[in-house]
């Protein structure tokens, strides 16, 4: 069965494209002596007994998995999820200062660390407690997880890039203050060995 | 317009380091000048002549430093060690054995230069193979399949935490001490005391820039060195030692000594 | 031409990510009684000619728009992100000496790099630190990402264009620069010395 030029750019473009393309918009990267319907026609054929169709929404055409494979789909489909900037700095300070307790990352931060942050983090399966530090009130340490590596693309935790690393990688950002045009020694800021 | 013709001059070639100045700028650093002019022996990179090479990178430095061109201070220390390689395979070799001959310094040069044009030619061929993006494109929409049942993913990238870990460090850390750097501009200073000692024996109209110290290689010193001197001058004729003339503006500035105030205009 | 079960779902669950699926994972949703590679086979045998093609990227698979109609569909869309000459040079040293640290990188181009390159290289998520290298000062060492090779079409580091050539003619080893001897105290006495 051979497919033609055309049918072959719009089965791309509505693959590719974020939104439903309308009929207009698919008429006009066709050549005139091509009928945009019939090409969506073909194509709604071709995929009719297949793990996707071709829809058509007011006038707009878009592919979508077919209903009927929804619950395999589904099945065990994880809900994602974007990670807030306290979540992040939080998980940062624990995999640099690991094991650390709560008060050292709120210490770190300048900040008191909301409610949900360390449960979210526990959540994610990225920390997990560590025993307890041996002082009064006996705070819980907080480590990182195995599969908090595996998210991070790390194959261990010394892979974390130090911070003499992060400044040459750009990722300290530099602070207001006096930088003259000369090369300055660069002032070796914090050893990330404290605990 | 047929005089035009008639004096339309044969095209002058111009020299390799020439053109090669001409886009300075674009140029990462003296090795890759180094693999430029090495292209122009247009014969394969493994049989690079390295002796001609030389040469040339060495007229291109002169070149540039004729013209006045800021050189970053890499072009130079390639230009000095490059004189050094060239002394040492001319010269019968004297070195102990621990180091290594001219020879082998030669061929790792090569090798240095073979790899450098690998891996442009790599990166280049990275850019025109199939880009994501560019070439191919992805699914545009991540389906939503409504009421997920799995378990929550985070998402957040390696990217993510190394920044945030970076910008908290650098909020946080405690001020740096204020450092201020040693200038190595030409101070005020040494240019009346270098004045100082030579224009006691120049009675006639002489150009200032006779006096500058040569051979500055960092430019902006060189530059700090004519202001400094400049700004010496003056003082130098406030305290009636010297007199001063510009013929007009943007001229040369002259000095003279003036002894004694005998000879004084 | 009738479709089995297996590969509709494999087809709906490719083409519902944007990002290319793991062979385990897609493993995971089929029967026991069905291999997953022949699957996919059977799946990248019928999307062969068409707008669409089934690729495999470092043991992942992905749909992605065939390549002669990147200019028909690159129309009105956003450009791919623009690499510099610095980076484009450090990413193909990374990816040809993998893994490799930013000496390294610095002693094959013969210049220092800018701040910023490998940050660049980094939030584009093609190259992540891969452990250290066990000499004084640990340096971190840079390897690349699958998304390195999603974004460059590559199915596998040994898809590399030419690394085989330049591994046979010994220009992937480890060997020091000449311009290792430029130190910025070096450059300091040839200043003093032309002065």
């Amino acid at each position: 069965m051979t497919i033609s030029f055309e049918e072959r750019l719009v089965e791309a473009l509505l693959f590719a494209s974020a939104e439903p393309v309308a009929l207009s918009e698919i008429a006009d990267r066709l050549s005139d002596l091509v009928d945009a319907r019939e090409v969506l026609a073909s194509l709604a054929a071709h995929y009719q007994d297949r793990g996707v169709q071709l829809v058509e929404r007011d006038g707009r055409y878009a592919f979508r998995t077919a209903q009927d494979l929804g619950p395999a789909l589904r099945q065990g489909r994880v809900q994602a999820r974007k990670v807030t900037r306290a979540q992040i700095e939080a998980l940062a300070i624990i995999a640099y200062h690991e094991p650390t307790t709560r008060a050292e990352i709120e210490e770190i931060r300048g900040v008191a660390l909301g409610k949900g942050t360390l449960d979210a983090l526990l959540e994610a399966g990225w920390i997990r407690p560590r025993g307890r530090r041996q002082v009064p009130g006996r705070p819980v340490l907080w480590a990182t997880t195995p599969a908090f590596l595996d998210h991070f693309g790390l194959t261990s935790r010394d892979d974390l890039p130090g911070i003499e690393d992060l400044k040459a990688a750009g990722l300290l950002e530099r602070r207001a203050g006096v930088t003259l045009a000369m090369r300055v020694e660069e002032v070796d800021e914090a050893d990330e060995s404290d605990a | 317009m047929a005089a035009a013709h008639a004096f339309q001059e044969d095209p002058v070639p111009v020299p390799v380091e020439d053109r090669l100045l001409l886009q300075l700028d674009a140029f990462e650093g003296p090795i890759d000048v180094l693999l430029a002019l090495a292209r122009e022996q247009k014969v394969d990179l493994t049989k690079i002549r390295i002796l001609p090479l030389v040469d040339q990178y060495l007229a291109f430095i002169q070149r540039a430093r004729h013209l006045r061109l800021e050189l970053a201070a890499d072009y130079l220390v390639m230009a000095a060690w490059l004189a050094f390689l060239k002394s040492r395979l001319l010269l019968p070799d004297p070195q102990p054995d621990d180091e290594p001959s001219a020879t082998e310094l030669a061929e790792h040069l090569a090798f240095q230069l073979q790899r450098l044009e690998a891996m442009q030619r790599a990166g280049v061929q990275l850019l025109a193979g199939t880009r994501l993006d560019h070439d191919v494109f992805a699914r545009g929409v991540v389906e939503d399949l409504e009421t997920p049942v799995g378990p929550v993913l985070y998402e957040a990238t390696l990217y993510d935490l190394l920044k945030a870990y970076g910008s908290l460090r650098s909020r946080t850390a405690a001020p740096p001490p204020l450092t201020i750097a040693a200038t190595r501009l030409y101070a005020v200073e040494d240019a009346l005391e270098r004045l100082r000692q030579r224009f006691g024996n120049c009675p006639d109209w002489t150009d200032l820039e006779q006096f500058l110290p040569h051979g500055i290689a960092d430019a902006m010193v060189s530059r700090s060195a004519v202001a400094s001197h400049f700004a010496a001058c003056l003082e130098l004729a406030r305290d009636g030692l010297i007199d001063l003339r510009q013929a007009r503006h943007f001229a040369a500035i002259q000095i003279r000594s003036r002894q004694g105030g005998g000879e004084s205009a």
